[in-house]
């Protein structure tokens, strides 16, 4: 793996390094084309196949898509690869085969700048947040692209979760990690997505706070932006989705329905706990 | 007792003296924060960056002063700032693509764009003196006081002289006005707010649509600019020598670490702590106590509490205290 | 293995090259300071290949093995003793319990007075230091200060001087170690590179102790000198009956036998180091490398390790600068340059392979070698560059004059290079 | 024939801006020997250069060792430093048996360095400007200063000299502050000269460093406006550089009574030499005895260089100046006898060392102007 | 065996644990819980030494141990495990295990090198044991593999084997289940059983998956806001109205528990 070559070999100076906010994409090299390639899902990631950097493949011909109004959820066990292929079919790493298409185009080629700029909205697994800017300043550097007005969105954010509009003017690393998760999906609501895709909104928040968010969730879907969604509050998810994917070891195992996912005995035994 | 004179000998001899040194360092760590913010590593090289900024500024000074220009009382140099820059920014934008990115693309450790940047110091070093040669130049002119201590003097009637040299008011000001431009560039431009989000979160940036290349281009852009200034600005000050801008690197990185390195705040704050620790702690207070005392009191010693060998010693154990006690440096905190 | 042998063998050969091209005695120099400048990469590749320990203060520890060879085998000074050694002994004894006594304040003494006690305590310990210490310091300066004016040594045998130094750096990385390992956040980096700067600070200006920057010329060596060899009849015929004249046969005799000393103790701090590495103590310090957190977890004390390691590479840096300045013959305290002494030694250690003992004395030994040599390469190049152009063209002058800035350009291009095409070293950890 | 000799100084480091000049003025000499066609048959001098870096003693003895077993040099013009010229003297020349004629190593410590004979300088050691300098101040009754020196063998031994010297004549030094050449500011030690106070500042350094930092900080502050100047001071670009600031200022400076110093102004100017660069004048000398005196022994070797310099140097013998190295060889030839006054005035005393006069100068409208020489 | 006393945790001003009192008995497995931001992680680190508290005590055995380094309180017999997994990711298993006991001869510097006998029985005696662990949880075919190539489960169980390495009296481990597949869970959780019956390991566990929980634990206790809110059976502890509305809630997953 690259971090072995150029490791640190465990210094951890101060004066030297700054240890925050490094980054660890292998992102789509800027500069790629588009073309057209109509028909199919709104959204749609293709028997991706692809790993990090030049580590073994971690995708295996992984197929994942949601179409216009729905929720999909993605659901498997630990280091199946579900954050990997959110992060390919956003352009986070780059595909060895397989393509990415939204709205009719293909857009396997661009980079995650360019997919921003696209309508896609994507919120992390983890460090999706800004933690030394303000709660405002993370929304604003959601809307980063646009060049129009953005404070009606930044209302109708505010509307949705009422919290961030009393703390906008705190740091976002000062919040509670609930409150984080609502930033998380502010700042990518705030690009006004025409496909918005959540990594564990839910994960590590107590039950209280996970239902709330998963109210908040159905209500932006209620607004028409299709959602593209990792869980591992399976059973909960599941329940809301149209769609669901089961990954295992960068595959698809299993696809179907929320509902039917949720009645395959087989499914509920080895991923959802039984 | 005569506070008037011994404040004026105070002023004269440490407070001016220092401010100026201050804002020098000031200026420098600036830059060495903000590359250790964005890009997340302490620049070896930076003094050897500013030597290269201040050399094009150089050469261009006299190619001005060749063809008769001139600021009449201001030092044409500052006319030369702008290539200065130009040259500085061709020079790390052009490391950057060479060198620097590789290793970001690969995801390096940041400590290894450390050990790099002492490769670039070497190169660097040997590129400055290969152009311009190892020697002192003198590129100054203009009015070089805006207050002579002798007319001080004559003005005032008093025994003591303050001196305000033209580069030391320039330097304080024109740091002033690079700082507030940078702060106001940082906090309220979407570029700058694009390069504190970059370096806050890497990955979230690139999500929010931030092209990192462009953030990195800016940072070393308004780098090549920070250290072309600082450099110029010393040079003015002192004199233009390779050798002493590898120097300055001690002292620049103090401050930047002492104010809280990937502060600018931080960077104001420290280089004011280096340069006054420096020159107030090694000053002989005798003079001053002398006017500031009765006459029967006046010290027969120096008052020195240590001597002017150890001034870097100093600023070295004040730095060592402060980490002690506020272990992120004087701002800590927000970064950048 | 093979990689290892063919990069050694590729060194051999060109400092066997230098004997056969230049001369034997520049061969055997470069050797010399070879075996030296491995030993102090041995030394920061324990810090930094082992526990990732950033050490830019390699200078002031190099010195302090170069003082450790003035104090113990330059003939004492007994008027200068005389006049004030007691004294200063007394005064520096008085400092030391003035900083242990302002520590202990501070551990001891509640929240709300310790700042003003440890402050007082300090400030009036520091008066009264340089009360008792000054005039000391002015007596012994003052017994002929162009020959002498400081103490003098122990006049012992100078190879003493080896280990003595080794201790001597190791007891101020102690100190320096338990403050900079000690802060909350990790700030070994500037305090080393601040460190450093005082010790060559003091060691300039502190003329009692080894005459500062009027520098000790004249040091014992270890090994006999060469006008006794050639005033030496049996020696004069060895040489003969080898083919060789007294002068060339007695140069080489000398320099050989520093090769042999120095390689002797970097033979056995290589198996030292190696033995080391390859036990649990050095799977130890993997793991503290690996993850620190878990490595104290599983009850290893960190920061004592980093310590012990940083004392130890320390050690190693203070006794190769006392091998230094044994084969300099010298003390001259502003010799010591941290492009030199530190960034270069760096560069031995990245060049050469981090954390792999045997990379690092390879880099010790290929970077001395370019060190030397990249100044008659660079001169033969220049030449071959300029040989089409007129004779007193500006540009041919400017390139000639250049040519001696060409030596840290190179070395700068080379460590630019392997970090890129061997990252991880020519002989890399395995 | 080729007969090499080594050039050592510091053409990277600290000093570097000083050598180029340096090397030019010692090449010149060298050039003007081979020109007179009146050299040793067939033999021509050949400078080779080497780095001497002023402060790596380590890499200095490797550059020597490389110019004495590979190159062959028969002697060597340098080093310059005190600190490299003692290692590269014990070293290499004392065990090759290589004479080394130093241009610039002024330090005391150097007269006791065990040289088996092989070593000489053109600069007069410190101890001695010591002296001369504190006579100045006498007869310009000055008596009370504070000294700044460049923090090296140099300017420490300087400061030393002039200050034993000084207070025996009564005087009182009411600080002496070194400084750091190449440092980032001297606000500190101005600032402590001037509260010390004195009615001049003696400022033992060099021109193009810390001293001329010194003197600034001095004038701008208004701590000093009247100067006491060590030979490391003398140049031209001090005055460029300062104009008439330091006007009133005076200082000493090793050089020769009479025509020597201005003919080597001549002959360096011609060849595009900066002659008043420090130690150019010293290096010319240096370079021209080593050729002297191997003109005298009548062979390019080690031995003849070693054995005739302190004959060619000093009296009795018709003088020598710079431009008149033919003469001289001329005279050799004819079995005649010399003295070498040169662009110093050499006369080698003791050990092997300069005796050196000196000139004491004033600056008067932005100019050096001789007062007397001692 | 571990009792925690009126214990105060500080940043700044604010108040992690706050007040915190509660004891985990000898030879039990005790589970920790409670919503984000109540203290359990913070309350873990302070305990195992990461972190020093601000007010009150921690007593082991009686033993006042509070604010020890972790390096001491492994060799008082507390260990404690990553929610992360820290593994030694250069090292190979086999390795990452054999570095885990405390008193090993070699890892003095001087025996290093001059003991190498001593050690090499040592080292004998310590590959078998790691061996044996690695048996008993079904990764011997990695004992060579470089630990950071494990998958993140088998880390997990890594992480688990190192406490096997020495005679532990009490194992803290936060958050084991998180991110690991329900198969290889119940592997862990069976693990656990067994040090917990057949050696005599003291467990303290922090866990969001009650039913996890439910199978483990015995005693629960409860945080919230830096105190304990309460403490008891799984039975009882969801019944319990004021953990129901701090933390369990009554959306639709804990209905669907609570109701069966
Ligand atoms: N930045 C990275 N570099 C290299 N390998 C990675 C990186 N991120 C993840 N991996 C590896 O890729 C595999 C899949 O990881 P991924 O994060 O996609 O899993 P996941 O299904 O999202 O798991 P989780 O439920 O824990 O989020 C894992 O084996 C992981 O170790
Ligand atoms: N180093 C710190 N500095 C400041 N505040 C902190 C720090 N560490 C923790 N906190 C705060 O203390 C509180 C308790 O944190 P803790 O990690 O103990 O929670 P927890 O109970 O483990 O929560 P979770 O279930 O989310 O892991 C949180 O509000 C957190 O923000
Ligand atoms: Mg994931
Ligand atoms: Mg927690």
């Amino acid at each position: 793996m690259s971090g072995e070559t150029y490791g640190d070999r465990g210094n951890k100076d101060r004066s030297i390094t700054n240890p925050a906010g490094m980054g660890t994409a292998m992102p789509v090299k800027p500069g790629g084309h588009a073309h057209p390639a109509p028909g199919g899902p709104f959204l749609i990631g293709e028997a991706m196949t692809g790993g990090y950097g030049k580590g073994a493949d971690i995708l295996h011909g992984c197929t994942i898509a949601v179409e216009r109004g729905e929720i999909a959820v993605i659901v498997g066990p630990n280091g199946a690869g579900k954050s990997t292929a959110m992060k390919a079919v956003f352009g986070m790493l780059d595909l060895r085969s397989g393509s990415v298409r939204l709205d009719g185009e293909d857009i396997t080629a661009l980079s995650p700048q360019d997919r921003v700029k696209r309508g896609m909205g994507f919120v992390p697994q983890v460090r999706n947040i800004f933690p030394s800017m303000t709660v405002e300043e993370n929304l604003e550097m959601g809307a980063f692209i646009r060049k129009d007005d953005f404070r009606q969105t930044m209302e109708q954010v505010y509307t949705l979760f009422p919290i961030l509009r009393d703390k906008r003017k705190q740091a976002a690393g000062e919040l509670s990690g609930g409150q984080r998760q609502q930033v998380a999906v502010g700042r990518a609501l705030m690009t006004r997505p025409k496909v918005l895709m959540l990594d564990e909104p839910t994960a590590g928040v107590s039950p209280i706070v996970m239902d709330e968010l998963f109210d908040r969730i159905l209500e932006v879907a209620r607004t028409g932006i299709p959602i593209l969604m990792v869980e591992q509050n399976a059973r909960q998810a599941l329940e809301i989705a149209d769609k669901g994917y089961v990954l295992v070891q960068g595959g698809n195992a299993f696809t179907g329905t929320g509902k039917e996912l949720l009645a395959d005995p087989d499914v509920r035994r080895s991923f959802l706990g039984g | 007792m005569d506070f008037l004179n011994a404040f004026v000998a105070l002023a004269n001899f440490v407070i001016v003296p220092a401010l100026a040194y201050g804002s020098q360092l000031a200026l420098g760590a600036l830059g060495v924060t903000l590359i250790y913010a964005i890009l997340r590593f302490s620049n070896f090289a930076h003094g050897d960056t500013m030597a290269w900024g201040t050399m094009c500024a150089v050469l261009a000074t006299w190619g001005l002063q060749a063809a008769g220009v001139s600021l009449g009382p201001l030092p044409t140099a500052l006319l030369a700032i702008p290539v200065g820059i130009a040259g500085a920014a061709v020079l790390v934008l052009a490391t950057d693509r060479v060198v620097y990115r590789f290793y970001r693309a690969q995801k390096a450790k940041p400590v290894i764009l450390v050990i790099v940047s002492m490769g670039i110091m070497f190169v660097y070093n040997g590129l400055t003196r290969f152009v311009i040669g190892p020697d002192d130049q003198n590129f100054a002119d203009g009015e070089r006081f805006l207050i002579s201590a002798r007319d001080f003097k004559a003005m005032t009637g008093l025994d003591e002289g303050l001196a305000i040299k033209t580069t030391q008011a320039l330097t304080v000001v024109v740091a002033l006005i690079t700082v507030s431009l940078l702060f106001w560039f940082l906090n309220r431009t979407r570029t700058g707010k694009s390069m504190r989000a970059y370096s806050d979160n890497e990955d979230l940036a690139l999500l929010s649509g931030i092209n990192p290349e462009r953030v990195v281009t800016v940072t070393w852009l308004i780098v090549a600019a920070l250290a072309t200034i600082a450099g110029v600005l010393y040079g003015l000050d002192k004199s233009f020598k390779p050798f002493t801008y590898f120097q300055l690197l001690l002292p620049i990185f103090a401050a930047a670490i002492v104010g809280g390195i990937g502060n600018p705040l931080g960077a104001i704050a420290g280089g004011f702590v280096i340069a006054f620790s420096e020159v107030g702690i090694t000053y002989a207070w005798k003079k001053f106590l002398t006017y500031f005392l009765p006459e029967s009191m006046a010290p027969d010693g120096l008052v020195q509490l240590l001597s002017t060998d150890y001034k870097f010693a100093v600023s070295f154990v004040i730095l060592v205290i402060v980490l002690l006690f506020r272990p992120t440096g004087l701002f800590k905190g927000q970064t950048i | 293995m093979t990689r290892t042998i063919g990069l050694f063998a590729l060194v051999a050969a060109l400092i066997l090259g230098t004997g056969f091209l230049q001369s034997w005695n520049s061969a055997l120099i470069i050797l010399n300071m070879g075996l030296v400048s491995a030993i102090m990469a041995l030394g920061v590749n324990l810090q930094w290949g082992l526990a990732g320990l950033f050490n830019v203060g390699v200078m002031g520890f190099v010195a302090v093995g170069g003082l450790a060879v003035v104090l113990v085998s330059m003939a004492p000074v007994p008027e200068a003793w005389d006049a004030g050694g007691p004294r200063v002994i007394g005064a520096i004894l008085f400092g030391i319990a003035v900083v242990v006594a302002a520590v202990l304040a501070w551990k001891k003494l509640g929240t709300g007075v310790r700042g003003w006690a440890v402050a007082a305590i300090t400030l009036v310990g520091f008066f009264l230091y340089r009360a008792l210490l000054d005039p000391a310091v002015d007596a012994i300066e003052a017994v002929n200060p162009a020959a002498t004016g400081y103490l003098g040594g122990l006049g012992l045998p100078v190879l003493l001087a080896w280990p003595v130094g080794g201790v001597m750096a190791a007891g101020v990385a102690w100190a320096i170690g338990k403050t900079a390992l000690g802060l909350r956040s990790d700030y070994l980096a500037i305090a080393t590179l601040g460190i450093a700067e005082i010790i060559i600070a003091v060691l300039k200006n502190e003329d009692w102790l080894a005459r500062g920057v009027k520098n000790v010329i004249g040091l014992p060596r270890p090994v006999p000198y060469e006008i006794d060899l050639q005033a030496d009849p049996g020696f004069v015929e060895t040489a003969g009956s080898l083919g060789l004249d007294a002068t060339t046969a007695s140069t080489l005799a000398v320099k050989l036998g520093y090769s042999l000393l120095f390689t002797a103790v970097l033979v056995v701090l290589l198996i030292l180091a190696q033995l080391a590495l390859k036990s649990p103590w050095g799977r130890m310090m993997r793991a503290i490398r690996d993850n620190e957190t878990a490595a104290e977890a599983m009850g290893k004390d960190v920061t004592r390790r980093h310590l012990q390691i940083f004392v130890l590479g320390c050690a190693l840096c203070g006794m190769a600068g006392a091998m230094m300045t044994t084969l300099d013959g010298q003390l001259t305290p502003g010799t010591y340059q941290p492009l030199r002494y530190t960034f270069l030694v760096w560069v031995m250690v990245i060049v050469g392979g981090s954390g792999n003992n045997l990379g690092a004395v390879l880099g010790g030994f290929l970077i001395w070698f370019l060190w030397v040599q990249v100044e008659p390469m660079g001169q033969f190049a220049m030449n071959l560059i300029t040989s089409g152009m007129s004779e007193g063209s500006a540009v041919k002058a400017h390139l000639q004059d250049s040519v001696q800035h060409m030596r840290l350009l190179t070395m700068g291009v080379i460590l630019l290079l392997v970090l890129r095409f061997a990252p991880r070293g020519l002989l890399p950890e395995k | 024939d080729e007969a090499k000799i080594g050039v050592i100084l510091g053409f990277t480091g600290p000093i570097e801006s000083l050598t180029p000049s340096m090397a030019g003025s010692a090449e010149l000499a060298l050039a003007e020997i081979n020109e007179s066609g009146n050299f040793l048959e067939n033999v021509t001098l050949v400078p080779v250069r080497a780095d001497s870096t002023c402060i790596d003693s380590a890499a200095a003895t490797a550059a020597a060792e490389r110019l004495v077993t590979t190159d062959g040099v028969v002697a060597i013009m340098g080093a310059d430093c005190s600190g490299v010229t003692g290692a590269v003297l014990s070293n290499v020349a004392v065990p090759n048996g290589v004479p080394m004629i130093s241009p610039s190593a002024t330090s005391p410590a150097l007269s006791a360095a065990e040289d088996n004979g092989l070593f000489f300088r053109t600069s007069p050691s410190d101890a001695r400007q010591g002296e001369v300098l504190a006579g100045i101040l006498g007869e310009r009754g000055i008596s009370s200063v504070a000294v700044t020196y460049t923090n090296n063998d140099y300017g420490k031994g300087f400061a030393d000299a002039f200050e034993a010297a000084f207070k025996d004549a009564g005087g009182e030094i009411t600080l002496a502050a070194p400084h750091e050449d190449g440092k980032a500011d001297y606000s500190a030690e101005v600032g402590a000269l001037a509260s010390a106070g004195g009615d001049a500042l003696v400022v033992l350094g060099y021109s193009d460093q810390g001293g001329k930092g010194m003197i600034q900080a001095s004038l701008d502050t208004g701590a000093f406006d009247t100067f006491a100047l060590g030979d490391g001071m003398y140049s031209d670009a001090l005055l460029a550089d300062l104009g008439s600031d330091i006007d009133g200022s005076f200082g000493s400076v090793p050089w020769a009574e009479g025509e020597g110093a201005e003919k080597f102004k001549a002959v360096a100017e011609a060849a595009g030499v900066n002659s008043e660069s420090s130690y150019t004048r010293e290096s010319y000398d240096a370079a021209a005895l080593i050729a002297l005196a191997m003109a005298k022994g009548g062979e390019p070797s080690s031995a003849a260089v070693a054995a005739n310099i302190l004959d060619v140097a000093n009296a009795p013998g018709e003088p020598i100046l710079p431009g008149e190295l033919g003469k001289a060889l001329e005279v050799l030839k004819a079995g005649g006898d010399i003295d070498y006054v040169g662009a110093t005035n050499v006369e080698l005393i003791g050990p092997g060392e300069a005796a050196g006069t000196y000139r004491y100068y004033e600056i008067k409208d932005g100019a050096f102007e001789t007062v007397s020489f001692k | 065996m571990i009792r925690v006393e009126n214990l105060h945790r500080h940043f700044g001003g604010f108040r992690a644990v706050d007040g915190a009192s509660l004891e985990i008995a000898k030879g039990s497995i005790t589970g920790l819980v409670g919503p984000n931001g109540a203290g359990k992680t913070t309350l873990f680190n302070v305990v195992a030494g990461a972190l020093a508290p601000t007010s009150g005590r921690v007593l082991m055995d009686g033993e006042d141990v509070s604010g020890l380094p972790p390096h001491e309180l492994f060799h008082k017999g507390l260990l404690r495990t990553f929610q992360i997994a820290h593994e030694f990711s250069s090292m190979s298993c086999r390795e990452n295990l054999m570095m885990v006991p405390g008193s090993q001869s070699g890892e003095s510097l001087w025996n290093a090198i001059f003991g190498r006998g001593r050690i090499a029985q040592e080292e004998a005696a310590l590959l078998k044991k790691a061996d044996e662990v690695l048996d008993f949880l079904t990764i011997s075919h990695l004992k060579d593999e470089k630990a950071g190539n494990l998958s993140g489960g088998q880390k997990k169980l890594l992480e688990l084997g190192r406490t096997m390495m020495v005679d532990a009296k009490i194992v803290f481990l936060d958050e084991v289940g998180a991110g690991v597949n329900r198969t290889l869970l119940n592997t862990i959780g069976d693990a656990i059983l067994r040090l917990n019956q057949e050696r005599g390991y003291t467990f303290c566990m922090i866990e969001h998956d009650m039913d996890f929980i439910g199978r483990l634990c015995d005693p629960v206790i409860v945080m919230a806001e830096g105190k304990v809110l309460a403490e008891g059976t799984v039975e009882e502890i969801k019944s319990n109205e004021a953990v129901i509305e701090a933390y369990l809630g009554t959306g639709l997953k804990n209905k669907e528990m609570i109701g069966g």
